[in-house]
């Protein structure tokens, strides 16, 4: 197969946004990469290979190989991300290609992973497409997705703000904030809420104020922002700027979601967040045993706490070593079949499966809200409500991931 | 030789003895060493130094010698990425038509944005293009996602309705990308003692279109059409005076040059089945100018000296992170192995831009006419030294 | 109607942010003729130097709190500004809260400094260079700049917001009796675009500056001959265009947060406002940016974009290639400039 | 009929009567001079002739079909050709590439696809570009960029451009200004060895009036934008409204 | 032939009074090509000097040295005017010394009107001669202030150089060919003024084709021959020198 390492090391390729507006992002999850290296190779406090439901990593590397690593930069462009990914494989020798920070990036890597014979741990994709039209026998999604957000979400928002509502859509104007769009239009919809308009916005925008303005006139009274990054740091700036929030539509206060929220962006749209419901794969200030002991090691590390980029990319590599060991192989098809329905907790998201069907990892999502009164530049969100795994699963014929076959893993 | 004088034949021959070698030339460090970092010699690269140099030498066909800048080049490598992509899905997963449907295509479009654009000259132009290829890259982004499959980009899939050939072969898998059977991502590995060549199908078969499009742009620059180009761009006025019609002129660089654009672009997507809209974006518009002259505009062989420039560093630099410096360092003491870290780490891994940008700086202040100029200056240096050296500086001859 | 009168609205103040990074960029590159690549840098250090004075104000020194906790169990160190400490948290908190405002001093001898060194480092070598060159090494050092900012402040957008007082929302439809509201600080933005805009026109049109500058752009050579120092000249007006583009910058910071690359997002952008009001004029790249703006702002209507699908990703561009093919010069571009 | 008929022609320059109601023959294989005190309209006229300019009324007939409207590349196609007041040459091309140019354009029209062959291998082109740069006394000169040679060489090669063509009207804006003194006298008696050998008609503007003298046939005298007269050279010589408007006392 | 005079920095001919301005042992480049050879020359105090040679001769390239424009580089040599070093000057500093150079090409910035033109040169002290003052030598001009300098008639522009070399208050004034393109009756319109100047104790150099006019009106003449001074005397020695006159003037 491709790639099998021959020596006395295994060599994995973290190909992460470094330059370009998720470059925080990116070097994010370098660093959780690198502390998951650490522990996979013995060295620091182990972090969350101690609470890992499977205890077959020993910290001696995976299969006795030491782990070593190369990094690249995608630039969040799926056509440099691929030439990054291909220089990994074809260079490097890298037998595991992992991260990225976007969906189109996700699926164009996947797509050569599959093709080169290697796996695939997607990082940061959100799009319903990674696993759903797009899925790959050789790629693997531990992050949660559009349709989960809105499985999430719709029940909060019901108890927050009623079954009465009319909701504008602003969306990005590419494949994952459309999927997104449907997902959370369908969700509201079926709860009882009515959808006033739909808008694409450009994705180069940055000034969202022209979408915004007509928002007031439009008897809506929830505006929700299918944006991530830039995008939405702008986008929410801009509503809060034209007093969105302190409007009073059909009787009820006019409410702001934003479905996909990430603490590193949050920081971004600074007081803006407060208040403001959205949902998340994972927060820091999450008190089980698994989330502790993984912000303990990168938050001594480091010194500050990990983003939910951070905790997948470190979830992805760990779940790779161990499947690699249970496999007794580097293999691809090995891996694949080792991941395939496996279920395992520990991790910090509860119970989780990565199913074998789509290769989707279901587990709990949280519902978050801006906190009103931070106590440090880190603690910008706060849990409401953590959904349990079972309300967010689909079945893996679900309209909104139909077409694509994950097709048979390839070695090379 | 084949039509062309002395100078231009050395520059081919040179130009095809590297190109050939390049497995050997590229990869100059042992595989184990702490330079390997360095080897540039693998498939994707070696493919992409060739692409990138057939886009550059195609643009600088219309700037080098028209003094037309084109800001919207790229959108003719997307349309011809998409067209090679949607022929493998539709066709065959032979390269040849998707390569030619891509260079017909990028011509037609040329032809079109050059008409309209070629009606205004100087920075008018350059927007005119400019304008072009946003649009094109904003709709491909968005409405024209059913052609383009926007922001992922046209990939292939299991179920591609292919005319000639299966949509997927017996394991489950799609076809691979070949020219008559033979795959464009076979590679033949050499090993001779700790080095490892990478001898790759598809990298052979760009190397020999780059030799024979550089061929032609050898031809294209020393014929009359190509004297009428550097005439258009020395004065438009006295062509007009002098009975010859400078639009056919310019509009026939601005479409040749088009070709080559798509032609490379129906090349990276026959080494790599996919097509995705930043392809098109100004920044990529913008890398081939800097490509261009960067390397030396209206030089034959600068764009490809450049376009190599930008891609070493776009995939080398951007790959060294801190734990490669610690092991280059790790020999010296702690307290300096982490100073030297510290130092050079700001230019390398996420800040590859940084050091990239130093360089355009350094070589347009330094070496006014690109890499070019610099290689003449190390050739006119070598040869005073082995003159001898005892030469006056200054030439005296006056000029009558 | 409202609907429409609130897009007009808006299209005037998307326009005056245009028309401030063109009149900046316009300078450079209308009047002086380099085709400057690190205007969008120059715009997005000006907005860092409120990103910067709001940090120098919020510098804190640190109590320990052991009645709460950090994110790894300890006790939580609190951050107290020493300026809430010198001038007591009200007085304080309100010098921190108008730091975008206070920045605006800031910059400007900041940003005077940052194009002097620019022209005199720099540009002033390639004013007789061919125009790919001074792409090539304006680009080369937007990068650097860029990656610098990038450095120190990451790559994340920080958020600047507006002083409380200004940060609210107006109703400027009182006055006629409609319902027009708008946010406050997009109406200074557009006040204070106006200002600028008026004096750097007062300054070119009442002084003989802008013809000398004008003159030394065409024929360097000859306005030598009459006895004037051009070279200081150019440096002068380097160093307005810079402080323009930083005052924009600066201004621009509470409507969208700055990021490192917010100069490269907008740098296509003033390239075609200035080329679509036409080389070489200052009140062309102020139409334009206001047409534009405008433009832009009609095409994100629901109504337009459902007849067109996707006219507001393109709008700027289809109206650029309208009006560089109707007019052969863009809006009001003079003869000979950047033709050739 | 001459070979170039102008009628009537008007044009203005927004308050400025630049030509006002021309009307000129010239006759086939004649040396035709204008001349007139500065502003008097020669420039503007000439560049109504070969397309810089279109009038606002008049007609302008060059061998029986009318030049207006046509495209500068077409009118020099027809056969006139024209020397500019300023010189404007290939700055960037040697003075060789220069003189082939305009025998490329000669002998393909006024667009030809030739991308493969050589410049080289062109030899037709090389050797009349060569005989004529023997002509003009510039053979030493091939090698050089054509912007750094001084302004009197500049002019002789853009004459050298105008008859390598071989038109049929070759217009002349003060070919011989700031030439010296011999090559002043070498290009008038390459103009009059053209001019009498073979089928090329000349209009010429000229302020000296030695080269005016020694050449023309007719002479038009312009002033503000008016013929005063046109007459044989030795009338014009004693014409007092001429003396006084523009000879002086020296003419 | 090789008449270089004899010639050391403080020698002069005839005259005694001191050199106003004096060049000594000057070379200049364009960047490798080695244009003026090693000239020296003194010019007094309300003299005119001749400058003449062939096309070619370095003649303009000499003005421009002097007027330290940015090409012809100069390697080596001393210039000096009125105890001012101007070799180690930049043009405008030149010109604040009192130098003034109307060149060649006439060198009009383009999308300037006249009057702009002329003001231009009115911004630098030090000022010499009111436009009202120019508009009255060169009616023409102030007919035309409001008309964009380039689309003046070439005479017009010529007029337009002088009159802004006037604007200024000058001590040396350079003229390259100011007579090209000039109708007769302004040439004489110009001499007069150049006399006027002459008057006033303004030194003069002229670079002319048209030798004999200007020898006529000069005091002294230098003839340059591929970049080095062939002759240097009196005005009228070459009039009266056959030799000369053939050699290198061909008149
Ligand atoms: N584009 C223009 N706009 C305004 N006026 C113009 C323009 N072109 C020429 N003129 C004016 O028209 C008149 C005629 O100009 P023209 O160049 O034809 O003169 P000319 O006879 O060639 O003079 P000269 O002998 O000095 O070259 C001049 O007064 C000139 O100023
Ligand atoms: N920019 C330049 N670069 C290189 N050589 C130049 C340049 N300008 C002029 N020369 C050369 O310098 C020499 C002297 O030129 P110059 O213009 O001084 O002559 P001149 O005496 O003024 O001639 P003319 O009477 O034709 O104006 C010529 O051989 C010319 O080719
Ligand atoms: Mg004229
Ligand atoms: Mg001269």
């Amino acid at each position: 197969y491709t790639n099998e390492p021959t020596g006395s090391s295994v060599t994995l390729g973290f190909n992460v946004p470094q330059t370009g507006p998720y470059a925080d992002e990116g070097a994010d999850e370098l660093r959780a990469y690198q502390l998951a290296v650490e522990h996979l190779n013995g060295e620091g406090d182990g972090g969350m290979l101690n609470t890992f439901s499977s205890k077959e990593l020993q910290g001696n590397g995976i299969l006795g190989k030491k782990v070593e690593f190369v990094t690249g930069d995608t630039q969040t462009k799926s056509d440099a991300a691929r030439a990054s990914a291909k220089s990994m494989i074809e260079k490097d020798g890298a037998v595991m290609i992992t991260g990225g920070s976007s969906s189109g990036v996700a699926i164009a890597v996947q797509g050569l992973c599959q093709e080169a014979g290697v796996i695939f741990m997607a990082g940061l994709t959100h799009s319903n497409d990674t696993t759903g039209k797009d899925k790959k026998a050789n790629g693997f999604r531990h992050f949660f997705n559009g349709y989960m957000s809105a499985a999430a979400l719709a029940p909060v928002l019901k108890n927050l703000y009623g079954t009465d509502r009319s909701a504008y859509h602003l969306t990005a104007d590419y494949t994952w904030g459309w999927t997104q769009e449907e997902s959370i239009a369908a969700a509201t919809e079926a709860m009882g809420w009515n959808t006033v308009n739909k808008v694409r916005t450009p994705l180069a925008s940055t000034d969202f104020s022209s979408y915004i303005a007509p928002v007031l006139n439009s008897g809506a009274d929830v505006l929700v922002l299918n944006h991530y990054g830039g995008n939405m740091v702008n986008s929410l700036t801009n509503a809060v700027q034209f007093g969105l929030r302190e409007k009073v539509v059909n009787g009820k206060n006019f409410e702001i979601v934003v479905p996909l929220y990430s603490r590193l962006m949050a920081k971004g749209a600074g007081a803006n967040v407060k208040g403001i419901h959205g949902s998340t794969n994972w927060h820091w200030s999450l008190q089980d045993d698994a989330s502790k002991a993984f912000v303990k090691s990168f938050g001594t590390k480091y010194g500050f706490p990990p983003s939910q980029a951070a905790h997948t990319v470190y979830c992805q590599t760990l779940l790779y070593a161990d499947a690699a060991t249970r496999a007794g192989t580097f293999n691809p098809c090995g891996i694949g079949e080792a991941l395939e329905g496996f279920e395992f907790d520990g991790l910090g998201n509860g119970k989780t499966l990565y199913r074998a069907g789509d290769h989707q990892c279901f587990k709990d999502v949280l519902v978050v809200r801006g906190k009103e009164n931070p106590t440090s530049e880190f603690d910008l969100l706060e849990v409401v409500e953590v959904t349990p795994a079972a309300q967010v699963t689909y079945p893996i014929d679900h309209p909104m991931f139909a077409g694509g076959a994950l097709g048979s893993c390839n070695a090379g | 030789m084949l039509g062309m004088n002395k100078n231009d034949t050395t520059m081919l021959l040179l130009v095809a003895a590297l190109t050939m070698l390049a497995p050997f030339i590229l990869n100059p460090f042992p595989t184990d060493s702490g330079l390997a970092q360095f080897n540039a010699g693998y498939p994707d690269l070696m493919q992409r130094f060739v692409i990138f140099g057939i886009f550059a030498i195609g643009f600088n066909i219309l700037f080098g010698l028209t003094g037309y800048l084109s800001f919207g080049h790229a959108a003719f490598l997307g349309v011809g990425s998409y067209s090679a992509v949607w022929m493998f899905k539709l066709l065959a997963m032979n390269v040849i038509p998707a390569i030619l449907l891509s260079v017909v295509m990028a011509g037609v479009f040329a032809l079109l944005i050059g008409y309209v654009s070629l009606r205004r000259s100087g920075i008018y132009f350059s927007i005119l293009t400019l304008a072009f290829a946003q649009m094109s890259f904003n709709l491909a982004y968005s409405v024209l996602t059913p052609i383009t499959n926007g922001e992922t980009g046209l990939q292939l899939s299991l179920d591609d309705p292919r005319v000639l050939g299966v949509s997927q072969t017996a394991d489950g898998s799609i076809p691979v990308t070949n020219l008559f059977g033979l795959e464009m991502r076979s590679t033949f590995e050499m090993v001779v003692g700790p080095w490892a060549f990478q001898f790759n199908a598809g990298y052979y078969l760009c190397a020999l279109i780059l030799l024979a499009v550089f061929y032609l742009s050898i031809r294209i620059f020393r014929s009359p059409f190509g004297l009428m180009l550097k005439a258009v761009k020395s004065n438009q006025q006295r062509m007009n005076y002098t009975g010859l019609n400078t639009r056919p002129y310019t509009l026939a660089a601005f479409v040749i040059s088009g070709m080559y654009a798509g032609l490379a672009g129906g090349l990276l997507a026959s080494m790599d089945p996919l097509a995705g809209a930043e392809r098109m974006q100004w920044t990529a518009s913008g890398e081939v100018v800097l490509m261009t002259i960067l390397g030396g505009a209206g030089t034959l062989i600068g764009p490809v000296l450049g376009a190599g420039f930008i891609k070493y560093f776009e995939n080398i630099f951007s790959k060294i992170n801190e734990s490669v410096l610690h092991s280059w360092f790790g020999a010296l003491p702690d307290g300096l192995e982490d100073l030297l870290v510290t130092m050079v780490y700001p230019f390398v891994g996420k800040g590859w831009h940084m050091t990239l940008g130093i360089l355009f700086v350094l070589v347009v202040v330094f070496l006014p006419g690109g890499l070019v100029e610099g290689g003449q200056r190390v050739t006119a240096w070598i040869r005073s030294k082995k003159a001898g050296g005892n030469k006056p500086t200054s030439t005296t001859e006056p000029a009558e | 109607m409202d609907a429409i009168l609130l897009q007009i609205l808006n299209g005037l103040d998307k326009g005056s942010a245009y028309a401030l990074i063109a009149l900046g960029l316009t300078l450079i590159f209308g009047t002086l003729g380099v085709v400057n690549f690190a205007h969008g840098a120059l715009f997005m250090i000006g907005a860092f130097c409120a990103v910067t004075l709001q940090r120098l104000l919020n510098l804190s020194f640190e109590t320990v709190d052991e009645t709460q906790t950090d994110f790894l169990g300890n006790a939580l160190k609190v951050k107290t500004p020493y300026v809430e400490a010198w001038f007591g948290p009200q007085m304080g908190g309100a010098i921190i809260d108008w730091a975008v405002p206070l920045a605006i001093l800031f910059a400007i001898p900041i940003m005077v400094f940052v194009g002097y060194a620019m022209e005199r480092g720099l540009i002033k070598h390639f004013y007789k260079r061919p125009h790919a060159d001074q792409i090539l090494v304006t680009f080369g050092l937007a990068i650097v700049l860029q990656e610098v900012i990038k450095y120190f402040y990451g790559a994340n957008p920080i958020q600047t917001p507006a002083p409380e007082a200004l940060s609210g929302i107006v109703n400027l439809g009182a006055i006629v009796g409609m319902d027009i509201v708008y946010p406050v600080w997009r109406v200074v933005y557009f006040l204070f675009s106006l200002l600028v805009i008026g004096g750097i026109f007062s300054f070119l049109q009442f002084t003989t500056f802008g013809m000398v500058v004008r003159a030394g752009m065409a024929d360097r050579e000859t306005v030598g001959l009459l006895g004037i120092n051009i070279d200081k000249r150019f440096t002068v007006m380097f160093g307005i265009a810079a402080a323009v583009a930083g005052l924009a910058g600066v201004m621009y910071t509470p409507i969208n947060s700055p990021n490192y690359h917010m100069g490269m997002d907008f740098l296509v952008l003033s390239f075609v406002v200035v080329v679509v009001g036409g080389m070489g004029s200052l009140p062309g790249a102020v139409l334009a940016g206001f047409l534009l703006g405008i433009l832009e702002s009609f095409a994100s209507m629901n109504e337009i974009k459902s007849i067109i699908p996707g006219i507001d990703q393109i709008i700027i561009y289809v109206v650029a290639i309208i009006i560089l093919l109707t007019r052969p010069r863009g809006l009001m571009g003079r003869k000979g400039v950047m033709e050739d | 009929m001459g070979i170039l008929e102008v009628k009537g022609v008007n044009k203005r320059f927004g308050g400025l009567q630049a030509l006002g109601d021309v009307n000129l023959s010239v006759k086939e294989n004649s040396v035709h001079a204008i001349i007139g005190p500065n502003g008097a309209g020669k420039s503007t006229l000439l560049n109504c002739l070969v397309g810089k300019l279109i009038p606002d009324t008049g007609s302008v007939m060059f061998d029986g079909q009318s030049v207006l409207g046509r495209a500068p590349y077409e009118i020099n196609q027809m056969g006139i050709s024209r020397v500019f007041q300023t010189p404007e040459i290939f700055g960037e091309l040697s003075v060789m590439e220069n003189m082939m140019i305009p025998c490329f354009a000669k002998r393909d029209g006024a667009f030809e696809m030739n991308a493969i062959g050589s410049v080289l291998s062109q030899k037709d082109i090389i050797v009349k570009a060569e005989e004529m740069l023997k002509d003009m006394n510039m053979a030493d000169k091939r090698h050089m960029n054509a912007a750094s040679l001084s302004r009197g060489d500049k002019r002789r090669l853009e004459i050298g451009m105008c008859l390598s063509q071989e038109p049929r009207l070759l217009l002349l804006d003060e070919p011989t200004a700031g030439m010296a003194r011999a090559d002043t006298n070498n290009t008038i008696d390459l103009l009059k060895q053209i001019s009498d050998e073979r089928d090329i008609t000349i209009a010429i503007i000229e302020h000296d009036m030695h080269v005016v003298f020694s050449l023309a046939d007719r002479i038009t005298v312009l002033a503000q934008g008016t013929p005063l007269v046109e007459d044989e050279p030795q009338n014009i010589r004693g014409n007092p409204k001429v003396r006084e408007a523009y000879l002086g006392e020296s003419g | 032939m090789n008449v270089k005079p004899n010639f050391s920095k403080n020698a002069n001919q005839a005259t005694t009074a001191p050199a106003f301005l004096s060049v000594w042992d000057m070379h200049a480049y364009y960047g490798e090509s080695y244009i003026v050879q090693g000239i020296s020359f003194n010019v007094h105090e309300g003299e005119i000097l001749a400058l003449l040679g062939r096309n070619g001769a370095g003649k303009t390239s000499t003005l421009r040295a002097i007027a330290r424009m940015d090409d012809p580089q100069i390697n080596k040599g001393e210039i000096w005017l009125d105890h001012q070093p101007l070799h180690s000057m930049q043009s405008y500093q030149a010109s604040a010394a009192g130098l003034a150079l109307v060149p060649e090409d006439r060198s009009i910035i383009p999308g300037l009107t006249v009057e702009e033109n002329l003001q231009l040169a009115q911004i630098a002290p030090p000022i010499g001669w009111s436009l009202e003052r120019l508009y009255e030598l060169f009616p023409r001009l102030g007919e035309r202030r409001k008309q964009e300098g380039v689309t003046l008639s070439g005479g017009e522009q010529q007029m337009l150089a002088i009159a802004r070399a006037l604007a200024r208050d000058i001590k040396v004034l350079l003229l390259d060919e100011p007579y090209e393109g000039l109708a007769p009756v302004i040439v004489d319109e110009i001499e007069r003024t150049l006399i006027h100047i002459k008057e006033q104790g303004i030194t003069t150099i002229i670079v002319e084709q048209n030798a004999v006019r200007a020898l006529e009106l000069a005091d002294r003449a230098v003839i340059l021959d591929t970049g080095g001074i062939v002759f240097d005397g009196v005005a009228s020695e070459v009039l009266e020198n056959e030799e000369l006159r053939a050699e290198y003037l061909a008149i």
